[in-house]
């Protein structure tokens, strides 16, 4: 049971601009207009567009929850309350966003202007940009393009290159420091997060999110086979997302807010936006190819994209728990973290997926 | 990358205070550094030159907000050693209580602080949730919960209150067992001790020669606290053991504090046993303080803490000078900081407990 | 260093009586674990070599000084670890030409209170690594501690 | 409405354009009402994200800040009121005062307070931000930070009980609620 999201937009432009706009003009006389509303092409375009603003929609308002899921429950795992604006903290986020809006824009003097005000777009663009790519259920999603986790991936990569843009541009010796251990611990981690993807890759044959799915329905959830490359991937994904305990860029005790430290006002709002954005898409793709994505018992009551949100909050869940239990590592320390452990276990996942092919196991 | 200087302050979150510790890193190694201090400095020492002798123990109390009582303590067996004077017994048992207390609310404090140093901030919430249980036992005590102008020049105050004895068994009881919460949080996890396990290694020798002392040089394998070296009120009496680490390392720092903790409340339970339960708790100092000196030392939460008060003749003293022990920890930190990177300094200053209102005075 | 040997006041006492007959006198006061000398200023530095290579004082408590504006005092507070003794030496120091030697070289906790005794006082400490204004800032011209400075001054 | 300029409006430079456009519309909603309109329906929503969304300077001088640190412990809980501590100045709207001022960090203070954003308030905490306090005739202390820096709250105690500085957070809301904060276009 699931919402086709396009089939509903395409009745509901074909009733927007046939049924109501085009007959409007057509009592009016303007039987050219009513023609040109009724053409394909603007029918596509006007229902790529209102997709494309309701997943943006949705998928914002997911990134907030998770940001209220992140204050709430690291409030109750430290013994507090946590946030409590609005009914049980819901309404805290809007309130922020809404401060920030007003806030004075500062510029440092010494700043690079343009690639000051580049970076944070580039952040939140690529971020956003990802919504595309994740499926919410059969019906619900962007687009479904073949080669899907390697676009994601894609994604994912930019992000370095944009928060170094912006850590160089501040002018600032901590933006400096945080932004050339960004590059260092993204790129480290970038490695072992593919190779831990390459055994799903491999079991299923295919990079479709729609057919990695399809295939977990089928046999079985991709964890059980790929327990080992789904612990490599949560950990290198944390690290990717720059969450505590991988949170170096952003270390507060020693680089004050990281590489961060010069933005205020909308462009912090924007950059801590996009950190959730990406946490939202980073735990979406964890759910997808370990988790069975919209797979789950009573699908034919229970709606599939409610299974799929709710496992990519229990994995988010992990994410915060982390946070509240562990300290933050050292530079060196993540780094042969990286390379001398994770690295090999990652490519022993992919013989162990090697081996589960050639035998024919699943 | 060029080598840099960075000012970590004066408003860092690393400072728990207010300093500035100017870095000189190559990429992210330290390889040079200097503290820089006296922004908190007001003149304490020219102030109670114009303060007479009871004045002087509230201002004492705020020279460390974090260890209040001790403070005004050791002011207060300065001017007692200048007057000749002799505390009586039970005062002197609830003096030494209320230095354990104090002790363990500052290392409580220092362990809430490490946290974010650490980049974990359950500790920190859990560790200020135990404090205020230990500033409510003082809020019983003497009225307030940080600054308490509770000792006296020839005794304290005024006894405990009624039901003393059962909330303080109670509190000791509870933070028993929320000690091994701790233990289980950080002792027990591997990140935290890959933070602090062979980080700032400092030798016992080096560590005597530079003038650390208390938690941090028993962390190096000294033996010695002034306690047990040089005992003072009735420590010599009571049942406890110096914590001794030989480590040398952040780690060992760590350890010791967290050890001195559980040996605090020993101590508390065994003073309740042998305390006197009646007396007096007061002798009535002069006003005027004879010509001569006095001194007196401490093992303060951080270390030696030393008064030495200079009197002629007036009810005012001449000269009062304080060695406060951050002071000269302080002035090691370069020979902990450097050679380690940028992401330990939090790590290694956080050990140290910083607290600049003794440090500046 | 003696670490090992454990010496008595009394020991101390006259071991330092032995070496230095007439720069150094004993005060009258006696107090357990306490030594109260006063000494010249130019025989300080030979009197610490003394105490820390000789008999076991590793460790300085504090240097701090007083104006007694007919002339200043330098104090040092000295424990020893082992002998679980702390010494009190006082220098008297003319008020005109404030200069005693730095105590820095043999004990490195001395660093920064011979610094802020200079930043207090003015009193000049020859042989030290570097001195300069510590709590204060660079650009005054007074030195607070001093009893001709009102308190509540500027 | 300013519409002089319009013939030369396309031989202007493009910060020249911005001004003038900038401007006429001003002038355009002001005549036509939109402002009015437009502060009516928003100002109620920004004034409550601002008053609920409060960030502090982590910024810990003397005794006051132990309090400021307890107040965040789970007893006090000052993530009720949307209150998280940032310590870049850049992202933060209060600048807590929680000691004294030297004369040292007077230019630092100075510094910190300029570099964060409007809309930006100031608390004082404790007697010696207030007065100068214990240390009235001190040689080196600042006596009250008022003195250079503008006060909105002033939070009496020595130091403050978290409460009391829970208390000085909820008056500077009612200050807030009270003020414009919220209202487009009024420069």
């Amino acid at each position: 049971m699931y919402l086709d999201l396009w089939q509903l937009t395409e009745d509901l432009t074909h009733w927007l601009l046939v049924d109501v706009l085009g007959a409007f003009f057509g009592w009016l006389g303007c039987h050219g207009i009513e023609g040109w509303l009724g053409s394909e092409n603007v029918l596509l375009v006007t229902t790529i567009l209102i997709v494309a603003l309701i997943v943006l929609i949705v998928g914002m308002l997911v990134s907030i929850t998770l940001i209220w899921q992140e204050r709430k429950m690291l409030g109750r795992l430290m013994d507090r309350r946590g946030t409590m604006v609005g009914p049980i903290g819901l309404f805290q986020n809007f309130a922020d966003a809404f401060k920030v809006l007003i806030k004075e824009h500062i510029v440092p003097k010494a700043a690079d202007s343009l690639v000051y005000h580049v970076s944070p777009v580039l952040i939140i663009g690529v971020s956003i940009c990802m919504f595309v790519t994740i499926p919410y259920s059969p019906g619900f999603y962007m687009s479904d393009p073949d080669l899907g986790v390697i676009l994601t991936f894609a994604l994912f990569g930019i992000i370095p290159f944009a928060v170094m843009l912006g850590a160089w541009a501040s002018n600032n010796k901590y933006s400096l420091i945080g932004g050339m251990r960004a590059g260092a611990q993204l790129i480290a981690y970038e490695v072992p997060l593919l190779l831990s993807v390459v055994g799903v890759v491999i079991l299923t044959g295919s990079l479709n999110f729609f057919e990695i799915v399809q295939y977990q329905q089928d046999n079985i959830w991709l964890i059980v086979p790929m327990i080992l490359g789904f612990f490599v991937f949560l950990v290198s994904m944390v690290a990717e997302l720059e969450r505590t305990p991988f949170d170096l860029p952003e270390a507060e005790a020693e680089l004050v807010e990281g590489w961060g430290t010069e933005y205020g006002g909308m462009r912090f709002g924007l950059l801590m936006m996009s950190e959730y954005v990406r946490g939202f898409v980073g735990a979406s793709i964890a759910t997808l190819l370990f988790l069975g994505g919209w797979d789950g018992p009573f699908l034919d009551v229970v709606p599939e994209g409610l299974w799929f949100l709710l496992k990519m909050f229990i994995v988010f869940g992990i994410i915060i728990w982390m946070r509240g239990a562990m300290p933050r590592i050292r530079t060196d320390q993540i780094l042969n973290m990286g390379w001398k452990r994770l690295l090999p276990l990652a490519a022993v996942n992919v013989f162990i997926a090697i081996i589960f092919k050639t035998m024919g196991w699943f | 990358m060029a080598e840099m200087w960075i000012n970590m302050g004066p408003q860092h979150p690393m400072t728990h205070g207010l300093w500035n510790l100017r870095i000189k890193v190559d990429g992210e190694i330290i390889v040079d550094s200097e503290p820089v201090i006296g922004y908190l400095h007001r003149g304490w020492e020219k102030m109670v030159e114009d303060r007479l002798y009871p004045q002087i123990i509230p201002m004492a109390d705020r020279l460390c907000y974090g260890s209040s009582f001790s403070w005004s303590h050791v002011y207060c067996m300065a001017v007692e050693d200048l007057m000749g004077i002799e505390v009586p017994e039970r005062a002197q048992y609830i003096r030494a209580m209320s230095d354990e207390l104090q002790r363990i609310g500052n290392h409580l404090m220092w362990l809430g602080a490490i946290g974010p140093d650490l980049g974990n901030l359950t500790i920190f919430l859990y560790a200020l949730r135990e404090r205020e249980l230990f500033l409510d036992l003082f809020t019983s005590l003497c009225g307030a919960r940080m600054t308490y102008n509770y000792c006296r020049i020839g005794g304290v105050r005024n006894g405990p209150p009624p039901n003393w004895e059962r909330d303080l068994v109670r509190t000791l009881d509870y933070f028993e067992k929320r000690m091994d919460e701790y233990e289980d949080l950080v002792d027990r996890n591997a990140l935290f001790r890959m933070r602090m396990e062979g980080l700032s290694y400092l030798s016992g020798k080096e560590a005597v020669n530079l003038g650390v002392t208390g938690p941090s040089l028993r962390g190096s394998g000294v033996k010695y606290d002034i306690r047990h070296n040089d005992p003072y009120e009735i420590y010599d009496e009571l049942d406890w053991h110096m914590c001794v680490r030989d480590e040398g390392d952040v780690y060992a720092r760590y350890r010791v504090r967290m050890d001195e903790m559980r040996m605090s409340v020993q101590i508390v339970r065994d003073i309740l046993k042998k305390m006197p339960k009646s007396g007096p708790i007061r002798v009535k100092p002069p006003r005027e303080a004879p010509v001569g000196t006095g001194m007196a030392r401490i093992e303060d939460p951080r270390g030696e803490s030393l008064m030495y008060v200079v009197g002629d003749g007036t009810d005012k003293p001449y000269r009062l000078s304080v060695r406060s022990p951050l002071f000269v920890i302080l002035s090691a930190a370069p020979a902990m900081l450097n050679g380690n990177r940028i992401a330990d300094v939090p790590s290694i200053m956080g050990m140290l407990d910083v607290c600049m209102g003794e440090t500046d005075r | 260093m003696e670490e090992n040997t454990i010496y008595t006041v009394e020991q101390v006492k006259d071991r330092i009586a032995q070496e230095f007959p007439t720069e150094v006198k004993f005060d009258t006061k006696v107090k357990p674990r306490r030594l109260f000398m006063s000494a010249d200023k130019e025989i300080l530095f030979k009197l610490c070599t003394l105490l820390k290579d000789q008999l076991g004082f590793d460790h300085c408590s504090l240097v701090s000084g007083v104006d007694w504006t007919d002339r200043f005092q330098t104090v040092y507070h000295i424990s020893s670890f082992s002998n679980n003794i702390t010494v009190e030496i006082v220098v008297d120091l003319p008020h005109d030409n404030p200069e005693v030697d730095s105590i820095t070289p043999l004990w490195g906790g001395a660093n920064w209170h011979e610094r802020e005794t200079y930043d207090m006082f003015g009193i000049i400490f020859k042989g030290h690594p570097n001195l300069k204004r510590l709590l204060l800032p660079e650009d005054y011209t007074f030195f607070p501690l001093r009893k001709d400075f009102e308190v509540g001054g500027l | 409405m300013d519409l002089s300029l319009y013939p030369q409006a396309m031989a202007m430079s493009a910060k020249e354009f911005v001004d003038w456009s900038r401007g006429v519309m001003d002038d355009l909603a002001r005549t036509t009402g939109v402002k009015k309109a437009v502060d009516k329906i928003a100002d109620p929503f920004i004034n409550w994200g601002v008053r609920n969304s409060i960030y502090p300077l982590h910024f810990g001088i003397a005794c006051c800040a132990l309090e400021m640190a307890a107040c965040s412990s789970p007893r006090y809980d000052n993530e009720r009121l949307g209150m998280v501590f940032r310590s870049s100045p850049r992202q933060t709207d209060v600048l807590l005062v929680n000691g004294w001022v030297t004369h040292k960090l007077r230019p630092a203070l100075r510094r910190l307070y300029e570099q964060m954003p409007e809309p930006k308030w100031v608390i004082a905490m404790g007697e010696c931000a207030i007065s100068g306090g214990p240390w009235y005739d001190s040689y080196n202390t600042v006596q009250g930070v008022d003195s250079f820096i503008p006060v909105d709250v002033y939070i009496p105690g020595c130091p403050p009980r978290p409460e009391a500085m829970i208390d000085g957070f909820l008056k500077l809301h009612t200050k807030i609620k009270n003020s414009k904060i919220g209202t487009f276009m009024d420069d």
